[in-house]
């Protein structure tokens, strides 16, 4: 099969999964409405989707951006700051064992309900990921690299940019690969928590009515965005790393 | 047969099992569920309910419907949204039988009046009616829903206004955040819905299947309900040290005894009383006002015992 | 040029003592070689000489000079280190890219100036890379990731140049012109090379020494006569051929397995 | 200063952060109590506390376990089945695009209020971080190791055994960082959802009471759960992997 | 022993050709020493040989007695391959490791079964790194590495043994007696071994080839006269390594340098 028209398949394949999944476990439409009657509520409510989709799309990448940037700098500070690590580390866990829910009022007295608090949500929620991944792909580079770097008399910035930054970059893939998933779930949980605007305030909106095919209109259209995201984040990723092949499945 | 000789002829082990899911956790609310568990008005009646919790209000109906609870307490108008959605639901008695909800300010805010509200924001629990609301409470002034920013706020409604990060609150329960209010030193200002347009309709209900339920074991039921709610009644005190004693470490406390006295008066003495022209008007007001797709008759969704 | 000399250097891996107390002195612009057992510390006291980090180290590298070694190092290790995200041809200016300052940086100089990239080309060509400048190390055989790494070395431009097996990879006839290559451009440096072949170290080395034993110990310098690099035609060097065999054999007869404990 | 006071130190000075975080932003105790309030609020609730720290500790360490070896195992089919990965990838997407909330009911439905659901909603969280990581690792080995167990006649489970799985060991060891961290959360949402029992379900019922004390009680023993099983995996893992050293900080 | 016969053998990469329509035949039981410049190609032909991935391939490998090559060659790469998370003694024995079979788990034979933990200690004393049989190869330098790989390639035990410079990181002694140690546990093997080294070609091979130019194509077989490992200081061997050079560098004279298109 020709590899553009795989992702279609698989759709098609998901949706006639959906569709039999309602119809074997007999499931009633308010629990779980099947795709056709999901596409009507699209179709109908296209532009309302639409409009909202831009407000969480917005939040998400900007989320996306800085938390990846704000993961990179903390990574980058724990390696070159050893001796801050064992300050930072606990921190920092704890900004991810406390579930947002509880830190949202405070967020919304700091920050509101516009986009910002929207956006420290996303960034919460995925720049764990890059962190570990990133920190664990710097502190583990090649030690011949940074010997000989060393000889050269490279200055740290140099050698992070030449030599450790490019070593970490396949962990830090996968740590990307992780935040680029989770990112929209930073925004919808931002969008429960106080929002006027989004594809979560419109879930809620769907729930509190029980209009269960818009909210999983809603769903449909976040579940898009995170796997279209995946996939440009995926392809991106091969491109900028092309030293590191996939190896054989033998 | 629902009369106390013969249940307590019969022994336990031949009670109706119900399960009965609350729209939230334990409250003051649900006193006459409470006494009625705990002075053993259920059993009386032949029942053993078993009473759970949810955290999230819109998956008791869903259960309902389903038929993985018998009973769920829940809201009015959320109910006819549910039957409005096709979900096999009906009103099956009721718990409390005015509106708690209103529009909440802060007593020593800018907002004196109705007219105030006018371009500013309201923090809100999203429960589904909205707009109808306010369009109706700000219609006398020339202005509607759209001229304030609604927010939603989920479940930090009155810190949120205390902390001034909205003008105004919806959601918010009488009996409650107004006490909540007062225990942080503060004082608000509620505007009654049932004052000020809006047709009146019962805070919390019971539900059941409307295509499967037991109408017998429901009949029962609200009878143990009615006896709870006497009793509350007549004995204020006592019951409060009843309903505190159900679980202490999470119902003592000066929140739950301030709503205590103020949610006695709210309890509809007569649960199994079917008011169908009341719920009529309630859903036409809906309809009128665009929150409701389609017209409901209220014929379709409420029990007949 | 300066002479490099290592005072009482030590080493040990826990319990294991790799050398105790050497002493050895790099003569100011000349080359010295470095023969010796597999594994009995050659590259250890390399990376001694260089500040890298191994064992328990103990011991002092002194400049004639008076100033400290760091920075006018070239170090060629034993394995090639290029890195796979590099092209040959950046894989080679490392150094250029390594120094860059931040002034450079913020005036927008190029990354690599219009002479580097002339120079580091012309390397490329003499160790025979033109065609792989561009490509990236990964498609290199094992002798040509070798050639790059010396080239890499090269063009470092240091006065101290250590090199640890730099011809090892490489068949007979593009070894000798890369000695060649490396006698030219490496003239005047100070330079520590270590190999396995006897005749490469007579070929290129003022001195020639051989590390053995377990402590390890250097052996007094053979010295051959003449310039660098030598031919091999020469019969002087036969002979001192000769005398180096004996002196590995030698040590082969000590221990059943040249260089192990 | 000794490496065994250090977390205590760092404790105390999280503790006087937030102290004076209080103090200088002026937070009213409704927001962010103060940790004395907490403290003595943990005092009062320690055995309430002790309780349900158990049951959500034994959720989420069931999770873990079935969420790694599920992770581990869709990571192996990724790499062993790779025509099955254009198919496989987009549903292992989606449930992570959706968030818990909405697919609440339906796990209610099929798993019910007790353990299961909270299990399953464990797992939900954390596996995708664990399959990302180890099929990141096992998709790289070094394909000259592989070419080498090709002319041995090594059978492909020996392979992955012996060569594959220890290469991708590194890798996995973020996904797994990662995963323990956010684990206390997917337990935690799950009693959101439903429960009747666990710190989540604690901190709901204070919350909805305003006995913001007790939530934030609750949310100290819940972050030093997460806290403690970071760390205690960090050692374990820095013990299984021993020849992957970090390397120098210059 | 059954004769190894690459028939009309093409490799390219990309634009790029490396060798075309190449024949060879490794006579069964006999050593085939291949010399070559750099990059010419060795390594390609015998990962070609050893039916691993490259470029684009084409051509036949048969077997005189008509079965397939595959898992009948022991193959030893120019890198070591060493597996950093096993000891060496665990890295020796990997294909005991690799090749242990369901019914052998489900049996709980034991992963290294006596005689196989006695061979390997046997071969790793031969090759001198007894004492370091229990160390991860982190800390083995390189020509112990080299060692090792040669141990875990001579634990193999197969009919078509491929080895790629297996001497090329070892001082000159150890790589003799390690020569002397591959000739006896390879006897009766059919060896096809690709080195830089004349003397080494002359010294093992029963039949000494040269690749050489670009697409490569292979010289006529010098074929040195007696039983292997042949005696250096054998006046034979010394017209033969004559001969030899002549051809390297003839090629050199070809091009500007070995093996460089
Ligand atoms: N993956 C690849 N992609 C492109 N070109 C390659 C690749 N692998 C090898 N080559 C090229 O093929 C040619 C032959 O390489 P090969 O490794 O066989 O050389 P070799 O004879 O073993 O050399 P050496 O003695 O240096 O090891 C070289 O020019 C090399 O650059
Ligand atoms: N990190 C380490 N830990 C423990 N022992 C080590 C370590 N590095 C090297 N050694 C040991 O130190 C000794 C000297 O190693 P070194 O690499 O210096 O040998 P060498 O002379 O360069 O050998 P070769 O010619 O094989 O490269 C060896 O026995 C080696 O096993
Ligand atoms: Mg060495
Ligand atoms: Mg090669």
């Amino acid at each position: 099969m020709k590899d553009s028209i795989k992702p279609f398949v698989v759709l098609l394949g998901l949706l006639v999964l959906w569709h039999t999944l309602v119809i074997a476990f007999d499931m009633p439409g308010y629990i779980l409405p099947g795709p056709v009657d999901v596409a009507k509520s699209m179709a109908e409510n296209a532009s309302l989707l639409w409009e909202h989709t831009l407000v969480t799309l917005s939040e998400m990448l900007l989320g996306l951006l800085l938390g990846v940037l704000l993961g990179i700098v903390l990574a980058l500070v724990l390696v070159y700051f050893a001796a801050l690590r064992p300050w930072l580390l606990p921190p920092l866990l704890i900004t991810q064992a406390i579930p947002v829910f509880a830190l949202a009022p405070i967020l919304m007295l700091w920050f509101g309900y516009g986009l910002t608090s929207k956006v420290v949500m996303t960034i919460l929620v995925i720049f764990f990921p890059v962190v570990t991944c990133c920190y664990d792909g710097l502190r583990h580079t090649h030690q011949g690299w940074l010997d000989m770097a060393q000889t050269m008399g490279g200055n740290r910035f140099a050698i992070l940019r030449n030599i450790r930054w490019p070593a970490a970059l396949p962990a830090l893939a996968s740590g990307l690969r992780v935040a680029v998933v989770v990112a929209p779930i930073g925004a919808v949980v931002g969008e429960w928590v106080g929002s006027s605007a989004g594809l979560g305030y419109l879930m809620l909106q769907a729930n509190a009515r029980l209009w269960v095919d818009q909210m999983f209109a809603a769903l449909t259209v976040l579940a898009f965005c995170s796997v279209s995201l995946y996939y440009t984040t995926d392809r991106l990723l091969r491109r900028f790393i092309p030293w590191q092949p996939e190896t054989s499945q033998e | 047969s629902g009369n106390k000789q013969t249940s307590n002829n019969k022994q336990e082990k031949e009670l109706k099992e119900l399960t009965l899911m609350l729209e939230w956790f334990v409250n003051p609310d649900h006193g006459p569920i409470i006494i009625a568990q705990e002075n053993g008005y259920f059993e009386d009646q032949g029942l053993k309910v078993d009473i759970q919790e949810p955290a999230d209000p819109n998956l008791p109906p869903k259960l309902v419907a389903s038929e993985k609870v018998d009973l769920a307490v829940y809201y009015q108008p959320s109910l006819i949204h549910g039957v409005a959605n096709g979900l096999p639901l009906a009103w099956a008695g009721t718990l409390v039988a005015t509106p708690l909800d209103g529009l909440l300010v802060l007593d020593d805010g800018p907002i004196k009046s109705l007219k105030d509200m006018k371009g500013k924001t309201i923090g809100l629990n999203i429960g589904g009616i909205e707009n109808a609301i306010l369009d109706t409470l700000f219609e006398p002034y020339g202005f509607g829903a759209k001229d304030v920013k609604l927010v939603n706020v989920g479940w930090n409604l009155s810190s949120s206004l205390m902390s001034g990060r909205v003008d105004a609150i919806m959601g918010a329960y009488r009996n409650f955040e107004l006490n909540q209010l007062a225990i942080e030193g503060r004082k608000g200002r509620m505007f009654y819905y049932e004052e000020n347009n809006i047709p009146p309709y019962d805070e919390l209900i019971f539900i059941a299947n409307s295509k499967k339920n037991d109408k017998d074991a429901i009949r029962r039921f609200l009878r143990a309900i009615e006896l709870g709610t006497q009793y509350i009644v007549n004995n204020p005190e006592k019951s409060w040290k009843i309903f505190r004693d159900y679980s202490p470490k999470k119902l003592d406390n000066e929140l739950n005894r301030r709503a205590w006295f103020d949610t006695i008066s709210r309890f509809d003495l007569r649960p199994a009383a079917k008011d169908a022209g009341r719920y009529q008007a309630f859903a036409d007001y809906l309809q009128e006002n665009g929150e409701l797709k389609a017209k409901v008759n209220s014929k379709d969704y409420m029990l007949d015992f | 040029m300066f002479d490099v000399i290592i005072q009482d250097a030590s080493l040990r891996f826990g319990n294991h003592c790799v050398f105790e107390k050497l002493n050895l002195t790099l003569k100011g612009g000349k080359w010295t070689c470095l023969l010796g057992g597999s594994g009995v510390g050659k590259t250890s006291l390399l990376r001694l000489i260089a500040d890298l980090p191994a064992g328990e180290t103990d011991g002092k590298i002194l400049c004639q000079d008076g100033f400290p070694v760091s920075n006018r190092i070239a170090w060629m290790a034993q394995q090639d280190l290029l890195l796979p995200w590099f092209t040959v041809l950046e894989n080679i200016t490392l150094g250029q890219r390594l120094r860059r300052s931040w002034a450079d940086i913020l005036k927008r100089r190029p990354i690599l100036p219009p002479e580097v990239q002339d120079k580091a080309m012309s390397i490329l060509e003499k160790v025979g890379l033109t065609e792989k400048a561009h490509v990236l190390p990964q498609t290199l055989s094992g002798g040509q990731r070798q050639r790059a790494a010396l080239a890499r070395t090269l063009m470092e431009n240091r006065p101290l140049v250590l090199m640890d097996e730099p011809f090892g990879a490489l068949d007979a006839i593009t070894r000798l012109n890369l000695q060649d290559l490396a006698c030219e451009l490496l003239k005047n440096r100070t330079v520590l090379l270590i190999t396995h072949d006897p005749l490469e170290a007579l070929r290129l080395g003022h001195d020639v020494y051989h590390l053995r034993g377990q402590p390890a110990q250097l052996t007094d310098a053979i010295t051959p006569p003449g310039e660098i690099p030598r031919s091999l035609e020469d019969n002087n060097l036969m002979a001192l051929q000769g005398k180096l065999l004996d002196r590995l054999r030698h040590e082969s007869l000590l221990e059943p397995l040249a260089g192990e404990q």
